[in-house]
């Protein structure tokens, strides 16, 4: 698989993103920086983590114009594989990928801490790996991750099956009211979303954070091989 | 400005003593212009000089074999093995944070990693060492608040993982809250930058930030008493900018990757001012500076105001001149400013001109050697009290319960979970994981081992114990994760030094964390003095804080595997080890 | 000449920001506050000669960038 | 009686979103642009009958919250 990770000016998850690639896949990502006006032959396109333009103005809202952009969004409409996690998934839904918005947090403070999630959609190549049901640990560290969209987009997502993951309790339940298990106050508890092809997902926790069993375990892991997996067939 | 009269009185005004503005007179052989005054101010501030506590700080142990440099450049370098260094410092911004809690703490935390990364280092961790006042005090709870958001703010934004620290509760930090920030570094050990210049001709290079008129005399007010009148010292508080910084990190590291670099320093306190002074007095080279091609925010900004200026994110280095246009290539694509803005000089003088004048033109060796040196007067500490026998008034449980929720002893989790602790894909152990934080060194399955411990009361009960102690704390914090400690920095925030009380505080702390560093085998090799540290009552009784040496300790772990947390396992035996 | 682009959260979007600040303001005295909705400004300084050319000027800012019109409205005065 | 709070920092005080604005919107093809400055505005709904006694408490909460006097000025006006 060949998987490039975008760099914006003020990312800072690239280098956690690359050592999970590389773990899990045995090869190393290419960095592209987001002046680039052209894309290298890739399979899977990364945006990772971090406060692109220091998240001023609105999370991702300056880099959504970012010259590589164009040539991101040419490469979903191809049918490409775009990730975005935490400011990936803010830039894209700033670009329009996917639907809805990420407003600050509900509690109004930075949330750093680990959180489970709840796989709503299998069979993406996301999320190949587990089943509709399954419950994962991820770390969240993030100030905006509070998914908000119209309460039609909402039902769309829902009927489409393009909610992929949701906030949840230890043992998969769903209570978006409770601030213990859905930290952010998302709406509908999303966590994560796809695009309708299924190709563009975006997430607001960090998998790539735990794929190590010498850093705190591998329950992000099965994101990657899956990945992995799907784009080498 | 111009009409402006200088003599003792405004000298004094600039915090310079009546004698030590006969000094400057001595070496200057005139009357000093505006911005020379305010750059003898600076340089002789406590805060640039550490007038009242170098004597004592000669005293500490800073050497061993692994150490490769101690105390005197931007921050200590310890072999971690395998040809890699650990560079890390910790550093005080106690007076702004009181000011303005948010700023004052993430200006903090983005200074002290300049510190780090100006000596080449990419930073990989940051901790903290937080004292506020008594949790019922009216202002405490904005002011714990603020600091807590500002080092999260800063910390999160910049990429670099908040991954430990500290916090105590006292009502003598009621109007004096310490921040306390540290940061932690990686280099190789053959790509370590440091800030002696050198080379006649070479240029002198500004990049960051653009220089505004941000906390002009902030080195000076952090060495000066302060009181609920900073209100009216307002306009000396900056905003904090991480994005830049990142920008600045990364802008920096690759040019370290390049032969390009002869000196480095970032601009802190007094800006400009000392890292201009640093650099050519430490390299004995001469530096000339044009301020019209300082790149500046404001316009209409004097000498005086660009020489004193604390804009953050700045750095001031010399480069081989060769390198200069592959330099500024790296710079512009992190878009950031790039300046050349003067030249090094073979007159051991500083000269700084200004749209055609020569504003300051100072000789560099009297200005760091006749900086003053104080042996403040101490006064005969007194005996702990004895504490009696301590009753049983509401049975264990009680007791227990009582103890758990107690302020200082109650759970971090609300700060920590503000704090990115798992950026960068190398945190084995989190906040409250463990006695140390543990922090893998990337691409080597060899770990870091950090900690900041101090316990005030004991060192205002008997502050050589308490210093001893908190450097044993440390010590054991790093030991019990399995990692074998190397190396301390210290923060030591003490009162205000013309008490005899506190000197003797201090120099009494001093000694204890000596001894025990000797004893360890535990040297420090950085740290920082934050004195003048009182709170103000209305009754306009000022009350020094608790004498704080707050210690952050270094230490390495081989495998990374074998690292140990504080979490039981299942089916375990409950084992004291130590003395009855 | 200068303009004032101001955005706000459209009606019907939750804004955690405002609610977060009418309920710090109730625990400070402030009773019988309705409702506290929360924004942003961005003054610009744009290339303009008269105040009619000046707002068509900050309504394109406001389209491409500074606004998010999935979640927000806009508005635009010039500064005198 | 609805009030808008305007706060803006301080001059001279630095404004790095501000900055970072005016940047992303030069690459975006609006050029000379002067400062950019971003700030917040808080809308109120405050029991008061009339534009003045909504105004005076919109300056009270200024003072006591929504404004940080220390890098901030703030401006009350009543809105229809
Ligand atoms: N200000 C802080 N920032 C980050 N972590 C903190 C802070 N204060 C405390 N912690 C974390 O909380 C845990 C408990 O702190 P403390 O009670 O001081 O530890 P100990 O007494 O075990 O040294 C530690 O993991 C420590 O790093």
């Amino acid at each position: 698989m060949k998987a490039g990770i975008v760099v914006f000016p003020g990312t800072n998850r690239e280098r956690d993103m690359a050592q999970a690639l590389r773990l899990t896949s045995g090869v190393a990502p290419q960095m592209i920086w987001h002046r680039e006006t052209s894309l290298p032959s890739l399979d899977l396109v990364v945006l990772p983590g971090g406060f692109s333009h220091g998240d001023y103005l609105r999370s991702g809202a300056m880099a959504a114009h970012s010259p590589i952009m164009a040539e991101v969004r040419r490469f979903a409409e191809r049918g490409g594989y775009v990730l975005g996690v935490c400011n990936g998934f803010q830039i894209l839904t700033e670009a329009h990928l996917l639907p809805g918005a990420l407003l600050r947090n509900a509690g109004m403070r930075f949330l750093s801490q680990d959180c489970h999630l709840k796989v709503e959609r299998d069979g993406l190549a996301f999320t190949r790996r587990w089943t509709s049901g399954a419950v994962f640990r991820a770390p969240m560290a993030h100030g905006d991750g509070n998914y908000t969209a119209s309460e039609d987009t909402l039902d769309r997502l829902e009927g489409e099956g393009r909610v992929v993951f949701r906030y949840a309790t230890a043992d998969g339940a769903v209570l978006p009211q409770d601030r213990t298990c859905n930290p952010n106050g998302s709406a509908r508890a999303i966590a994560g979303i796809a695009s309708e092809n299924g190709r563009v997902c975006g997430l607001m926790p960090h998998p790539e954070n735990l794929v190590d069993p010498a850093i705190g375990g591998t329950d992000g892991a099965p994101l990657f091989t899956g990945l992995i997996e799907a784009l080498a067939a | 400005m111009s009409n402006v009269v200088i003599d003792a009185d405004l000298a004094a005004r600039y915090g310079l003593t009546g004698d030590e503005y006969q000094t400057l007179l001595g070496i200057m052989g005139r009357v000093p212009t505006l911005t020379e005054l305010g750059i003898f101010s600076v340089m002789w501030s406590e805060h640039c000089s550490y007038k009242s506590s170098r004597v004592h700080l000669r005293t500490l142990p800073t050497t061993a074999p692994w150490i490769i440099h101690g105390p005197g450049e931007n921050a200590g370098v310890v072999d971690i093995g395998d040809g890699m260094a650990a560079i890390f410092k910790m550093e005080s911004h106690n007076h702004p944070s009181f000011i303005e809690p948010y700023q004052g703490a993430a200006t903090g935390v983005g200074g002290i990693l300049r510190d780090v990364f100006t000596m080449g280092a990419r930073p990989i961790a940051n901790l903290n060492a937080l004292r506020f006042g008594d949790p019922r005090h009216a202002g405490t709870r904005r002011i714990v608040d603020g600091v807590v958001r500002g080092i999260g703010g800063y910390g999160n934004c910049v990429g670099v993982p908040t991954v430990g620290g500290e916090v105590n509760f006292h009502p003598a930090y009621d109007g004096n809250p310490l921040v306390n920030a540290m940061t932690v570094g990686i280099a190789r050990q053959d790509r370590i930058f440091l800030s002696a210049a050198a080379g006649i001709g070479n240029p002198v290079v500004y990049v960051g930030s653009k220089t505004g008129r941000d906390g002009i005399h902030g080195a000076t007010m952090s060495s000066a008493g302060f009181d609920e009148n900073a209100q009216a010292k307002r306009p000396t508080v900056q905003v904090g900018d991480p994005f830049t910084e990142k920008l600045l990190i990364e802008a920096c590291l690759e040019l370290m990757a390049t032969d390009a670099i002869v000196a480095i320093q970032d601009m802190g306190a007094a800006g400009l001012t000392s890292s201009a002074v640093e650099m050519a007095g430490k390299g004995g080279v001469g530096i000339e500076l044009d301020l019209d091609a300082v790149p500046q925010r404001e316009t209409g900004m004097t000498a005086y105001e660009m020489m004193l200026s604390e804009s953050q994110e700045r750095m001031l280095m010399v480069l081989k001149p060769e390198h200069t246009e592959a330099a500024r290539a790296i710079f512009e694509k992190w878009e950031l400013d790039f300046a050349v803005v003067g030249v090094l000089t073979d007159t051991a003088r500083i000269t700084v001109k200004h749209q055609g004048r020569v504003e300051a033109d100072i000789p560099l060796a009297p200005l760091a050697d006749a900086a003053p040196v104080y042996h403040r007067p101490m006064a005969l500490l007194h005996p702990p009290a004895h504490l009696g026998s301590v009753a049983d008034p509401e049975g264990i449980e009680h007791a227990l319960l009582h103890l758990l929720a107690c302020p200082d002893l109650a759970s971090r989790a609300w700060i920590w979970n503000q704090y990115d602790s798992t950026l960068g894909g190398q945190t084995v152990r989190r906040p409250g994981t463990a006695d140390a934080a543990i922090v893998r060194v990337e691409g080597t399955n060899r770990a870091l081992a950090l900690t900041t411990d101090c316990t005030p009361r004991f060192c205002k009960a008997d502050p050589k114990v308490g210093g001893a102690q908190a450097v044993a704390e440390a010590w054991r914090n790093i030991t019990a994760t399995g990692a074998l400690p190397l190396a301390v920095t210290d923060n030591l925030n003490f009162g205000n030094p013309e008490h005899p009380e506190v000197m003797a505080q201090f120099a009494a702390a001093i000694a204890g964390m000596g001894d025990a560093c000797r004893v360890l085998d535990f040297p420090v090799v950085s740290g920082n003095v934050s004195l003048y540290n009182q709170t103000k009552h209305a009754s306009g009784m000022a009350v020094d804080i608790l004498p704080t040496p707050a210690i952050g300790g270094l230490g390495v772990i081989d495998d990374v595997s074998k690292a140990i947390g504080y979490a039981m396992p299942e089916s375990c035996d409950l084992i004291l080890i130590g003395t009855q | 000449m200068k303009v004032r682009v101001t955005v706000m959260l459209k009606e019907g979007v939750l804004d955690p920001q405002g609610k977060a600040i009418g309920h710090a303001l109730g625990t400070l005295g402030f009773a019988e506050l309705g409702e506290v909705r929360c924004g942003k400004v961005i003054d610009l300084d744009v290339p303009a000669n008269d105040a009619g050319a000046a707002v068509t000027q900050g309504e394109a800012m406001a389209r491409a960038l500074l606004a998010n019109d999935v979640i927000e409205d806009f508005s635009v005065e010039a500064l005198s």
